[in-house]
């Protein structure tokens, strides 16, 4: 039987998918044009880094300083294969050795390096973006938690291979492009991924596989899975206790991060038509936790909101004050952390969500019961220090979240 | 002679930390279904044997073999699958969850992460649950936020999580610290419910708690092994009352 | 490559190789010193301590100029003012950001991390709108410059040498506050048990704002001294801050002793392979083997064993 | 039967959606903004990021020339509006930079760019909507664009110059080459080695180090090893200054030229950083110099600092950056439109024949004719010129190397 909770989860739940699709899918092609709209989708390609984050940090307390480099990974696996459907021997006939990249001609290759000869397939192109960054992750993971790298060390470390990958990519640039990244991608099996029709196509692909993601990190957060990692963050050392390998549940919620990230960069790859190093870079990946913070690091429907509430206010403030914009966007991490620790999903929930099942409240009285007792359970937390509830996960804010699931949710009655 | 199965055998087990010996040279051996407890002034090492059983720390030299498994290698989880349960000093829960979820967490089913991924929370399951909660007077407090329960509640929750695991060794750190007196004779009933058919290691300061459940009792000072034996022998022997039961 | 070369030749290389190195050490333990305070024990992850750097490098540029303007006679020493007032300038900023921002966050290391980001995006900007985008040079006096000549091959530079000597002093001054002194004794009581040193009376509050403006104080005294090696621009100190982090981490957090073995180690580590192989390539093996260390030695180098 | 909703919900959204969708791919054909009184372009540089320490003299640069053109009356009697975007020192920004330029304020060409990867980044942009870009900076060539054009030398044009020099002059018989860890170093080395080696000289060593390091004691010391004739630098950016104050410090005066050092990648703006006491002696090859001596310089350099102040400096690609505008008017005027098309068709050929470097002229391929110098540095941060070559044709492809 289902219970008043459950029902208004999923009610919760399909609301916040129609109002993402209504915006995504209505407003946005209806009120921009083909150039903002491939912006969107551009930073819509981050928000599957940042609904990985969300798994991993807000879920798992893993913070990785590192995603970038799963979504460059994703990026250049993508952009290998682009490279070399727009490296034919006609259009590179004036190099040295035609048909291999221009950057192998200029750095005195002379035949394609191995590695690269799987990208001929686009098949095998999608299972690599996926598989690589995962099993880099996998591996990466493997390391680090089963020797119970934690914490700010890990996140210190994912610094330092960041680092190491930008180096090693920008040093490698006769087999990578180095740092000018792969440019001039110009088709994908044939299709001209330039022109207008191909970008809003592009779009919606994007999209579509948003919408994928979204509901997969749904499924993941409320399941079993989902409540341990919540467990793991708040006490690693009780849930082996209960028996679990804290391990690899990390490792899962990692490489779980790299796939969404890895679709992220592919689907960059292919709305900018490049790739470029810097997204591997240490930087880039503060940018997107940064995303996630702002969005509020529990909400997967937060991370998708920061992240194009801060690509917009970004380029919005750059375009209209590019002498400013570091100081503003610097000015918004701080007060986003100080004043709205729980992002913009926290706000919603205590500002936003009262006043609406306020509203709600007094049209139907069918789930009042349900909802008295959701209050009465965040009357009682008011009393809980104000630490435990930041580090915790307060009930409130997750209502409408998808993650009902960890605390009101599926009562027994 | 055919040597004697003990349930677990802990043999000449030491650690120490910078050099300082928390545990030193300790052997003792409890059988299948004893109640054990150990006893000791602050320092002794007592949660230190624990918490080098349970695997928290890493034991410098000796062995520990449950049931002919040696623990030393293994890693936490580990030592759970292979029957080792325990309860923490301080009641150790998952403050953000609810009972429930307390409680379905420590069930054994769906431990590897695929498994907890596809997890259903079945008929089975919430049966189990149920039944384990009636044990632990908490029945009514099922969808309740765990960090919302009393201190005495928390620690009943913690026992109920070690008994959903159903251990055949059972650690207790302190079970009733804590506790109003009601509540303790309330644990203490519990207890000897559901000990029955498992070993028990038990560490109390409280004696009359002590005589109640013990089958042995072991001394432990400085690290080391004082005595051991029936309460009424520990209760005689002036060594322990030097250190620790004479204040 | 080492033939065709004579002995002597090889011993002064490897005497100015060793020397390199060494250079190399103080620069990671100066830059590391003021991490060490701040995350090592506040636990506090300071994204900005390379803009506290470039806040002490530009401390002294305006230094060097007031002299040249104001004092010419006295700029052969204007460096020893400039050092301390490189840490009295990013000190206080220190204290400015602790009270601002950093104080309501002690209960949440990571999101130090993003607020410290969003501080260190700040100010560079402010360093671009000061002093503009382009990089500054800081003129040395002539004492400072060149290299002293220890045999007929063997040269030893000046600036390397005044880092060792600065670096030195500053490990000593920070080991006598963090071991010898009154507040470092509260630091610890703080860092250990923060409610139980506010109940024995220690105002905790002014101890994390001292102890975070004395780290950020350390990097300005290296910024200070990174003049005479490196740049000084506006985004300079992003250049540093994973080595820092990294020096600090593989040490352990929270010993010094650590820190400075991981400072040496990682030094020499790197300035041995890039005699040996490319630059890139030297950076690339010297992070790995870093991770990899900390891989085993999760805790770091130097980590207690201690008894939960 | 909540899922249910939700699925007739989004079959209704994703109907409205290709609805818009058709209307979308419909839109296209993109004119440039010109109005009977002005004429709109765009500046794209960093201004903020690791590259703005070297950005900032182009978009000086850039600005004057604009200024000085609208004063003369503008371009076909239109004044120059000029859009400025950030470039964030990041390429995709550039990327995205562009097509805001070239979509949103409908530009009639693009000033801008400054590392090679920025232009990479941009080129794909500008030749899609078939709009111009005028690039500042000198570069490793291979490449060649119908909508770019390269206004400083390329790898030929500098290197070949600099080297005949010192291998006649100076009598250099060994090389060490040290770069910054990227393509126009790597190509710029490329081109040097070959014609070394063709010259039967040798090569004792070549390094490349990451963007931003800092640390050069350990090739210092290589240097004292190996002791070159000719230590060749194409270090950029930030470690620019480490390496000239670490060699500095190790003992190496550039002033005794024991060994020489040559450069192409140090400008007056560079120095401005390493600071001239650190790399007095050493020679850097450009195609221009603050320092040179003719009449339009003379006035170039008094309206610069008239503009920025004068403790302001001039290098060889602030120089480049103020050719920008300069040769777009000659093109437009030449053409007689703002014609994307028609302005690209015109270009090839304008020449000037004063301007502060002397004459220079457009190639087919869009890079430049033009004649380049050798400059030493002085104490106070200017180069005294030593050497110029005759007038020099770009070689972007590098035939014969």
């Amino acid at each position: 039987m289902k219970t008043p909770a459950l029902a208004s989860s999923n009610k919760g739940f399909a609301l916040n998918l129609t109002v993402l699709l209504a915006l995504l899918v209505l407003v946005f092609p209806s009120s921009m044009d083909i150039f903002r709209l491939n912006m969107m989708g551009k930073y819509l390609s981050y928000a599957f880094v940042a609904m990985g984050l969300v798994l991993c940090w807000g879920y798992g307390g893993i913070l990785s300083l590192g995603q970038g480099i799963f979504f460059g990974l994703g990026g250049y696996c993508m952009a290998m294969f682009l490279k070399l459907e727009a490296s034919t021997p006609e259009y590179t006939a004036s190099q040295t050795t035609p048909g291999i990249p221009d950057f192998m001609d200029w750095n005195q290759l002379t035949e394609l390096p191995w590695f690269w000869e799987a990208f001929k397939s686009f098949p095998l192109t999608l299972v690599l973006i996926l598989l690589v960054p995962t099993v880099f992750a996998y591996f990466f993971g493997l390391c680090m938690f089963k020797r119970r790298v934690g914490g700010v060390y890990f996140s210190i470390i994912t610094q330092a291979i960041a680092c190491i990958m930008t180096i090693l990519i920008v040093g490698q640039q006769g087999y990578t492009g180095g740092i000018n990244g792969i440019t001039d991608l110009k088709t994908c099996m044939g299709f001209d991924i330039r022109t207008n029709g191909a970008k809003l196509f592009l779009y919606y692909l994007c999209v579509f596989l948003l919408v994928l993601a979204v509901l997969l990190c749904t499924w993941v957060s409320r399941s079993k899975a989902g409540r341990l990692l919540v467990a793991i963050r708040d006490d690693e050392q009780r849930v082996r206790f209960s028996g679990y390998d804290v391990a690899n549940y990390k490792i899962f919620v990692l490489c779980f991060s790299a796939f969404l990230s890895a679709v992220g960069g592919a689907m960059f790859t292919l709305q900018t038509g490049f790739m470029s190093p810097s997204f591997v870079g240490i930087v880039a990946s503060i940018e997107m936790v940064v995303f996630c913070a702002v969005g509020g690091r529990m909400s997967i429907y937060g991370a998708i909101y920061g992240t194009l509430i801060v690509s917009v206010a970004k380029t919005a403030i750059s375009e209209n004050f590019p002498e400013l914009w570091s100081l503003l966007i610097g000015a918004i991490f701080i007060g986003c952390v100080l004043v709205f620790p729980k992002g913009l999903a926290g706000l919603y929930a205590d500002h936003v969500m009262p006043f609406l099942s306020g509203l709600d409240g007094r049209l139907k009285g069918a789930f009042r019961g349900a909802r008295e007792d959701r209050e009465a359970q965040i009357e009682a937390l008011r009393d809980v220090p104000a630490d435990k509830v930041l580090l915790g996960v307060p009930p409130q804010f997750l209502s409408g979240d998808g993650m009902d699931g960890i605390d009101d949710g599926r009562s027994l009655s | 002679m055919k040597k004697k199965e003990f349930a677990l055998e802990v043999e000449g087990l030491t650690v120490s930390f910078d050099g300082f010996k928390a545990v030193d040279d300790l052997s003792f051996y409890v059988d299948e279904g004893e109640i054990r407890v150990i006893i000791g002034p602050n320092g002794a090492g007592k949660t230190t044997v624990l918490d080098l059983i349970c695997g928290k720390t890493k034991a410098t030299s000796g062995s520990i073999r449950f049931r002919g498994t040696e623990l030393t290698k293994l890693k936490e989880n580990e030592i759970v699958d292979a029957g080792v349960g325990r309860k923490f000093q301080n009641p150790s829960i998952y403050e953000n969850l609810t009972v429930f979820e307390n409680l379905e967490l420590s069930y054994p089913k769906g431990k590897k992460v695929f498994g907890a991924l596809f997890f259903r929370r079945d008929q089975e399951v919430i049966d189990k649950v149920r039944e384990v909660a009636r044990e632990i007077f908490l029945e009514e407090k099922l969808s309740m936020k765990a960090s919302l329960l009393s201190h005495g509640q928390k620690q009943w929750l913690e026992i109920g999580m070690l008994l959903i695991q159903d251990p055949a060794l059972m650690m207790l750190d302190e079970p009733v610290a804590g506790m109003s007196v009601a509540e303790r004779k309330q644990t203490a009933e519990l207890l000897r419910r559901i000990t029955k058919g498992r070993s028990v290691i038990v560490i109390e300061h409280d004696m009359k708690f002590v005589e109640d459940i013990a089958d042995r009792v072991t001394v432990m000072h400085q690290g080391k092994l004082l005595a051991e034996g029936s309460m009424e022998s520990i209760k005689k022997n002036q060594q322990v009352i030097d250190v620790y039961l004479g204040q | 490559m080492l033939s065709g070369y004579t002995a002597s030749e090889l011993l002064s290389i490897f005497a100015m190789q060793g020397f390199a190195g060494l250079s190399l050490f103080s620069v990671f333990l100066l830059m590391a010193l003021g991490l060490a305070v701040i995350f090592g024990q506040m636990g506090v992850i300071n994204m900005a301590h390379g803009e506290f750097m470039i806040l002490g490098a530009y401390t002294t540029y305006v230094t060097s100029n007031l002299f040249q303007a104001y004092a010419p006679g006295l700029f052969p020493i204007y460096f020893f003012v400039a050092v301390a007032v490189s840490f009295i300038a990013a000190g206080a900023l220190g204290a400015l950001v602790e009270w601002a921002v950093i104080r309501h966050l002690y209960s949440r290391p990571l999101d130090t991390l993003l607020a410290t980001w969003g501080l260190s995006l700040i100010l560079q900007q402010v360093y671009r709108s000061i002093f503009g985008a382009k990089e500054v040079t800081v003129i040395l006096p002539d004492w400072m410059m060149g290299a002293l000549q220890v045999t007929d091959s063997i040269e030893i530079p000046i600036n390397g040498l005044i880092v060792l000597v600065l670096t030195l002093i500053v490990t000593v001054f920070m080991w006598a506050v963090m071991f010898r002194s009154r507040l470092g004794v509260q630091l610890r009581a703080v860092v250990l048990n923060r409610p139980m040193a506010g109940a024995v009376g220690i105002n905790t509050a002014l101890v994390d704002r001292i102890t975070f403006s004395f780290g950020c104080g350390i990097a300005g005294i290296a910024g200070c001294a990174f003049t005479m090696i490196g740049s000084t621009g506006p985004t300079a100190g992003q250049l540093y801050i994973v080595d820092t982090f990294l020096v600090v981490v593989f040490g352990g957090a929270g010993t010094l002793i650590g820190t400075i073995c991981s400072a040496f180690g990682i030094a020499q580590a790197q300035s041995v392979m890039e005699f040996f192989m490319s630059g890139s390539m030297a950076k690339v093996i010297t992070l790995l083997i870093v991770v990899g260390i900390l891989m085993i030695r999760p805790q770091g180098l130097f980590s207690v064993k201690v008894r939960k | 039967m909540k899922s249910k909703i939700a699925a007739k919900l989004s079959a209704v959204l994703i109907g409205a959606a290709l609805a818009c969708a058709a209307g979308q791919a419909l839109a296209g054909d993109n004119p440039i903004a010109v109005t009977d009184k002005a004429v709109t372009v765009g500046i794209l540089h960093s201004i903020t990021g690791t590259i703005a320490l070297s950005e900032a003299g182009s978009v000086q640069g850039e600005k004057l020339a604009i200024k000085e053109i609208n004063k003369q009356g503008g371009v076909l009697g239109r004044q120059i509006e000029y859009v400025q975007e950030d470039g964030a020192s990041d390429w995709p920004t550039y990327s995205e930079k562009a097509q805001k330029l070239i979509l949103k304020d409908h530009v009639a060409t693009i000033f801008g760019c400054w590392t090679s990867a920025s232009r990479k980044a941009v080129l794909p942009i500008v030749e899609q909507h078939d709009n111009l870009l005028f690039y500042p900076v000198f570069t490793e060539g291979l490449e060649s664009s119908p909508n770019i054009i390269y206004l400083g030398p390329d790898a030929t044009q500098q290197i070949i110059a600099g080297l005949d020099w010192v291998i006649n002059e100076k009598k250099a018989k060994t090389f060490y080459f040290i770069g910054s860890d990227y393509i126009w170093p790597r190509t710029s080395f490329k081109i040097a080695r070959k014609y070394i080696e063709d010259k039967g000289l040798k090569v004792v060593g070549e390094e490349y180090y990451p963007l931003g390091h800092t640390q050069f004691n350990s090739v210092i010391n290589k240097f004292k090893l190996k002791k070159p004739d000719v230590i060749f630098s194409t270090v950029v950016g930030g470690s620019n200054v480490a390496f000239y104050k670490q060699m500095k410090a190790a003992g190496i005066d550039l002033a005794k030229e024991k060994p020489l050092l040559l450069t192409t990648s140090v400008t007056e703006d560079e120095v401005l950083g390493i600071g001239g006491e650190n790399i007095e002696g050493g020679y850097s090859i450009m195609k221009y110099f603050q320092s040179m001596k003719n009449e339009e310089n003379e006035k170039f350099v008094k309206d610069f600092k008239a503009a920025y102040g004068e403790k302001s400096v001039i290098g060889d690609t602030t120089e480049s950056a103020y050719l920008g505008p300069w040769i777009w008017k000659a093109a437009v005027e030449k053409a007689g439109t703002f014609d994307i098309d028609k302005v690209r068709a015109a270009l090839p050929g304008i020449e000037l024949v004063k301007t502060p470097n002397g004459y220079v002229k457009v190639h087919e391929n869009h890079y430049m004719w033009m004649k380049t110098y050798i400059g030493q540095a002085q104490k106070d941060g200017q180069f005294k010129i030593v050497h110029g070559s005759e007038l020099m044709e770009p070689n972007p492809f590098m035939k014969g190397y």
